[in-house]
């Protein structure tokens, strides 16, 4: 098991009602984290439905679903991006 | 070669000015702003970014504009927070010798900022809020630059 | 949509905010402005024009980028006279809804610009003075407007 | 014959000697008028030896050598442009 900060952002924000909790969590990939939290809470899996619209950050960094979790410290959710 | 995300509007002239000042090897200037747009009772709206990857964003996408064109200079700014109809939301700078290294530079820079800067923006009208989505040809004008 | 040929400097920080005042369905703008850059030894530059001509060339230019492009508003400024090295020399602005239109409309604008108004450039340095040759490469580059 | 008035910018100014002048002609188009002011003057000779370095202007529009000079008022001489 290990402590996680997790993150979300704009409309994943809103769904799971936090922008920032810690997560203790024994997944190994971004996808086993997102199907822990959506096995957890009704939010998490209404927040989850639709995969595709989310886009995933591990360390600030953009990345997918399959990256490891081994060693980082944050993951964050959000839809795809409509700065500029 | 400066990024910055903040809350306050800028000054376009200004930054040009202070983005040439004394550099004399500068032939062209390309700037790109936006404005927040009201396609119908837009009342105002929300930038919302993530602090610390929203910088580190900028910086990966304007160093890699660096390497791309012989610019003298660039600059990114963003802004976040609430915005009204006409706002400044953000702009970009390239300075370079020749035109077009500068207008080829600042388009690369709105591509990558439009899809890949942590920004997102929620529109609120009389119908309450709603988030404006990603379109697909902002994903596809990335594709000129593989 | 406007042209203006002058002797004086210009503000392009307020020259766009004048072309986007209470304009609240402009959401991208686009500016080019050129400098005098000195590739060695410049003291100044002359630019000579043709007093009548330049601006019928500068409007005809700028009707054909409205007409090829949805703009909200554009803007053309070109000095004459004696310039020193990093002084402006013009400016192109374009608003638009969207940044394609916005971007297309001023490279077209600059390249138009660049081979079709009556103005000479002659340099003036150590070694007297030298009229600026147009180059190939602007020429070409009307190509991809045809 | 008719009277038009021919300008003249950068070096063929400086080639020429005049920025404008009157010219009496009878010429039916530029390049004829070329051809008369060359004959008339080295200067002239001088400033037109590289046509191919020359660009013409008939009332304020780009022209090109065999415009015609019926109805003309002006015409202007000039390398080609280098504004921006």
């Amino acid at each position: 098991m290990s402590e996680l900060r997790v993150r979300y952002f704009a409309w994943l924000r809103e769904r799971v009602g936090e922008s920032s909790e810690t997560v203790e969590t024994g997944a190994e990939t971004v996808r086993g984290l997102v199907d822990e939290l959506s096995a957890r809470e009704e939010r998490y899996a209404l927040a989850f439905a639709d995969l595709s619209a989310v886009r995933v950050a591990v360390d600030e960094e953009l990345a997918d679903l399959s990256a490891p979790l081994a060693g980082v410290r944050e993951v964050a959710f959000f839809p795809p991006m409509t700065g500029g | 070669m400066a990024v910055r995300v903040q809350r306050e509007d800028f000054d376009c002239g200004a930054e040009i000015a202070a983005l040439t000042a004394g550099r004399t090897e500068i032939g062209a200037v390309v700037t790109f702003s936006g404005l927040v747009r009201d396609s119908g009772g837009l009342a105002s709206l929300e930038l919302e970014h993530y602090p610390g990857m929203t910088e580190k964003a900028l910086a990966a996408i304007e160093a890699e504009a660096v390497s791309r064109w012989e610019l003298q200079a660039s600059l990114v700014i963003h802004r976040y927070g609430r915005l009204a109809p006409g706002d400044r939301i953000m702009m970009v700078a390239t300075a370079s010798r020749h035109r077009q290294a500068a207008f080829e530079a600042a388009e690369f820079l709105m591509d990558y900022l439009k899809s890949r800067a942590p920004f997102w923006k929620k529109e609120s009208g009389p119908d309450g809020g709603r988030w404006v989505d990603a379109t697909e040809s902002d994903e596809a004008a990335l594709a000129r630059w593989k």
